[in-house]
């Protein structure tokens, strides 16, 4: 293309591939982008502050709505960290079902992410086999909570419920199903001509630079740094399970793509282990009837399905609500690095990029 | 009926358009365009007396005239296009350089 | 008579839009009218038994060198149009005035040539039939080195256009 | 009289009816083909199976607000989905539907017309059909569709190049440009085009995707990038006469592939007379099974298959399919003097 004078595009807030609110001011120069700026905040909500105005157990259904496609991880990290704070101690039980909740709601999320990730490359009907996979898990979380998308499905110390009879048994059966769906994504995708020319070397970051930008989760991986928070700093039952952390080599976005298709089936592993050794014992541990967290702060995070997930609260010790509430979410920080990315790739990549980072703008602005 | 006389006088009065247009207009593309014409108009002659004759050799050169336009058609535009770039306007009377 | 209802009909058109391609203001519009134009030649070729130059006329013109004018047009997207400077050398009148005249010397020689008989010359015996084979026939055989030519004309504009429009190489 | 006037007439109307029903119902084939390449249902709600599904669109396309944006080129914006819809629909005059049938005791063809420059005609036609997404592109005075409508001159201008260069290598098998004497010809060689010039075939059928912006190639639309592309600011009946204008570009690709390639109305195996029961089978059938066979390729395509990159489109295209033509079209000359 030879236009001669810069274009300038706005991607976003209302356009089909920003997944979500996002908005992207384009500066183009024919079809290239020259520069970019990220625009976020359509989203706000002010959890934080929210928070910072609510007791403890009230919380829990505001974390329901940063990464509404991963709520469970959401709830399960804020009451590690609360639990950290307290130092209370988790029954072995709660913490193996956290671990299968936080593994289904992984795939759960890398199916939403591989369905929009290959529509936004051109390829639709991946979209409608993931959301048919993923319905499966949402039906195992209606079972186990009652809610499908917004699940408010944990409680500081434990679990608000023991799991229904015959549930692991489903879990498995999903497992199973699971298995040959992945086959099923990979065979449209992984080999595919137009997806690799989509996505190989398009998007490269170096893992220092990614470490630089802050990236985390599968962006991270995708560049090659070994980083995991369930390896490195194991939660839950993480240090019970056998499992790998899947990384790329160059850092572009089919390495990205690779490292979430791993993530697939390291996660069936996790929720194979887990459902068959979960064992006896209550489900809620010591926790007091007024929960109060000594005067203190703390930082915990957990491995969501986009990156490191962390919490840090900070409490006075008098009041029933935090003193601080903050959030790192992954979202986020891996979008601090789409301008370094996009910078002198076309406008198709442009979305193809965005859907790499998998960002979930609730997250993000929060 | 019609004679090769009222093609000519057709495809004159298409000639002396073009050429008002190229001499009028001060849009280089729009000149352009105005040369198409006449490239046109010279078709039109060169058809009709072809068909007239009952040779198609006039339909041969007609099929040269629009290869030739072609040309002129690619190159011309490339040149204002490298112009544009440089100088922000098609406008025939600034084009007065030949280097800048 | 239908032959001369046809004519009439065409010339009109093809005068009247070709007068619309040079005084359109917008440049668009212009190439629009410009395309009309053509498609109306194309029509009179196929009055004239030319049936495959209509076609080339509009393959080649239509769908191929007008899309680029329009595409230059779109690239350079004017704000105003050159019209709009004042330029005090402008030789409108002078223009104007060439074009009448040389409209009335071709006129002149049309109507002197409709005084004398009509030129028959018949063509050399062909040996295929058909508009289209014929005009094959002398392309590949009398024409051949035109021809040739021609298509290194094109192949050089072809560069020439990809080295002019190309920002850096 | 009649032979002049009355049957041309008649045989028009046909033909434009059953196209613009034929164009209505490829809609819901697409959308019931991707529900269950998708596995989902599609439309069910409107009659049975969801077979009154183009008429509910219909109307509603009709019914809703026409809008034309303030800064629009107002003219423009309205003569592009007309420029763009007529192109496709005059096509059909030249495509043969089947042989001279008796009807009546009159000898009626099923083709509108046969003019000896039949495939120029079709391919010079279907180059005009680009003005109607360029200028809607540009007449609606806004980014997306101005993109959508710089990249889809460059690609339909791009692709006719290769589509044409095969075609030629089929003009060469048959010896002529008339639609009806390369399905003859096809009847005398004893063999459909796709066999004995595979190479074109894949070529066109490549180019014919692009050319009608279909998947993966539809860049111009690209829902994902350009948020549809040049049609982004069109409602009501004038995006719907874009919506129709694609579809019945790819029911002539289709047709013209079945023509050139499949034998147009011949059954398979024409010259074998084991297979003669066959014939009982009437001609433009067989036309209509084979372009089925294409519109189905085409939908599956579309639901397999991600989006191609603009720059890789062209590369593909300059790259690799135009080569591949020239060098299809010289191997096919030197062979055919070669033979004779």
């Amino acid at each position: 293309m030879f236009d001669t004078n810069e274009l300038v595009l706005n991607m976003g807030p209302q356009h089909p591939s920003t997944h979500g609110v996002l908005r992207v001011v384009l500066r183009l120069d024919g079809e290239k982008v020259v520069d970019s700026d990220v625009v976020i905040g359509y989203l706000h909500r002010g959890i934080e502050k929210l928070s910072e105005n609510r007791n403890w157990t009230q919380i829990i259904l505001l974390t329901d709505r940063m990464d509404y496609v991963a709520a469970a991880i959401n709830n399960v990290g804020y009451c590690e960290t609360v639990e950290k704070l307290m130092s209370l101690e988790v029954p072995r039980r709660a913490r193996y079902v956290r671990t299968i909740l936080c593994e289904l709601q992984r795939i759960a999320s890398h199916c939403l992410w591989v369905g929009t990730h290959a529509m936004d490359i051109g390829a639709m009907t991946v979209f409608l086999y993931a959301f048919r996979e993923r319905e499966l898990i949402l039906d195992l979380f209606e079972e186990f909570c009652g809610a499908r998308l917004t699940y408010n499905s944990m409680r500081i110390g434990g679990l608000p419920l023991d799991i229904p009879p015959g549930w692991d048994k489903k879990v498995l059966e999903f497992c199973k199903i699971m298995d040959s769906k992945i086959d099923e994504y990979e065979e449209l995708l992984t080999h595919n001509r137009i997806w690799l020319e989509r996505t190989r070397g398009i998007g490269v970051i170096s893992g220092p630079h990614a470490v630089a930008l802050g990236l985390s989760g599968p962006p991270l991986r995708g560049s090659g740094v070994p980083r995991d928070v369930r390896k490195d700093e194991p939660y839950a039952a993480y240090d019970e399970m056998q499992f790998d952390v899947p990384i790329g080599l160059a850092g572009d976005t089919y390495d990205r793509y690779l490292v979430r298709m791993e993530e697939f089936r390291q996660s069936l592993r996790i929720i194979r282990q887990g459902t068959e050794g979960i064992p006896e014992g209550p489900i809620v541990g010591k926790v007091p009837r007024l929960i109060k967290p000594p005067a203190g702060e703390t930082y915990h995070a957990i491995e969501s399905p986009k990156g490191e997930l962390g919490y840090f609260i900070v409490s006075d010790g008098k009041s029933t609500n935090p003193y601080r509430f903050r959030v790192r979410p992954p979202s986020f920080c891996n979008l601090q690095g789409l301008r370094t990315l996009i910078k002198g790739h076309l406008i198709a990549d442009v979305v193809a990029l965005i859907g790499s980072l998998d960002v979930v703008l609730g997250e993000v602005d929060r | 009926m019609i004679t090769p006389t009222h093609y000519m006088l057709l495809s004159s009065a298409l000639f002396i358009i073009g050429v008002a247009g190229v001499m009028m207009r001060r849009n280089i593309i729009v000149i352009f365009m105005s040369i198409e014409l006449i490239l046109n108009a010279v078709n039109i002659n060169l058809v009709a007396y072809s068909s007239q004759l009952q040779n198609a050799v006039g339909q041969v050169f007609a099929l040269f005239v629009i290869a030739v336009a072609a040309a002129e058609a690619a190159v011309g535009l490339g040149i204002i296009l490298a112009f544009y770039r440089n100088k922000e306007t098609v406008n025939i009377d600034e084009m007065n350089l030949m280097k800048w | 008579m239908g032959q001369a209802i046809a004519f009439y009909t065409l010339a009109a058109f093809i005068l009247g839009f070709a007068v619309l391609v040079v005084t359109t203001k917008d440049t668009v519009h212009s190439v629009l009218f410009l395309v009309l134009d053509f498609l109306f030649v194309a029509a009179l070729y196929v009055l004239l038994d030319a049936p495959f130059l209509a076609v080339i006329q509009v393959l080649v013109y239509a769908g191929g060198i007008v899309v680029l004018y329009l595409f230059v047009v779109m690239l350079v997207n004017l704000k105003r149009p050159p019209e709009a400077h004042h330029d005090p050398h402008r030789r409108t009148k002078l223009g104007l005035f060439l074009a009448v005249a040389v409209l009335l010397e071709l006129g002149a020689i049309a109507v002197y040539q409709t005084t004398r008989p009509v030129l028959s010359v018949p063509g050399a015996p062909m040996p295929v039939t058909g508009n289209t084979e014929q005009v094959g026939w002398l392309l590949y055989t009398s024409y051949l080195i035109p021809f040739e030519i021609a298509s290194m004309l094109l192949l050089v504009a072809m560069i020439g256009a990809i080295v002019l429009a190309k920002r850096e190489l | 009289m009649i032979d002049q006037f009355v049957i041309p007439l008649l045989k028009i109307v046909i033909v434009l009816n059953a196209t613009l029903v034929a164009v209505s119902y490829m809609v819901l084939l697409e959308r019931k083909v991707i529900a269950w390449a998708q596995s989902r249902l599609g439309p069910m709600r409107v009659g049975p199976y969801g077979i009154l599904q183009p008429v509910a669109d219909a109307v509603k396309l009709m019914i809703k607000e026409d809008i034309t944006p303030v800064r629009a080129d107002r003219w423009v914006f309205t003569a592009a989905p007309i420029i763009s819809m007529v192109p496709a629909l005059i096509v059909y005059a030249v495509i043969p539907f089947g042989p001279k049938v008796s009807l009546f005791g009159r000898q009626v063809s099923l083709s509108i017309t046969d003019v000896n420059v039949g495939l120029l005609y079709v391919v010079s036609v279907a180059s005009v059909g680009v003005y109607g997404i360029i200028l809607a592109g540009y007449a609606s005075n806004s980014k997306y569709p101005l993109l959508a409508s710089l990249r889809a001159s460059a690609q339909l201008i791009s692709y006719e190049v290769a589509v044409t260069l095969t075609l030629v290598s089929v003009v060469l098998m048959a010896g002529t440009l008339s639609m009806v004497s390369i399905v003859d010809a096809q009847y005398n060689g004893r063999v459909w085009f796709a066999f004995v010039q595979p190479v074109a075939f894949v070529v066109f059928f490549i180019g014919a995707l692009a050319e009608t912006n279909r998947a993966p190639f539809d860049m111009p639309e690209a829902e994902q990038e350009l948020t549809g592309g040049f049609h982004t600011e069109y409602s009501g009946m004038r995006f719907a006469l874009f919506f129709l204008a694609e579809y019945a570009n790819v029911i002539v690709a289709s047709s013209v592939a079945t023509t050139l390639f499949l034998g147009g109305w011949l059954r398979p195996f024409p010259n074998v007379a084991m297979l003669r029961f066959l014939g009982f089978i009437p001609s433009w059938t067989w036309f209509l099974i084979k372009s089925f066979v294409f519109l189905y390729i085409f939908i599956w395509v579309r639901a397999t298959l991600p989006r191609y990159r603009y720059d890789q489109l062209m590369r593909l295209g300059w790259k690799v399919l135009i080569p591949l033509a020239i060098a299809n079209l010289v191997v096919t000359g030197i062979v055919k003097v070669l033979l004779s």
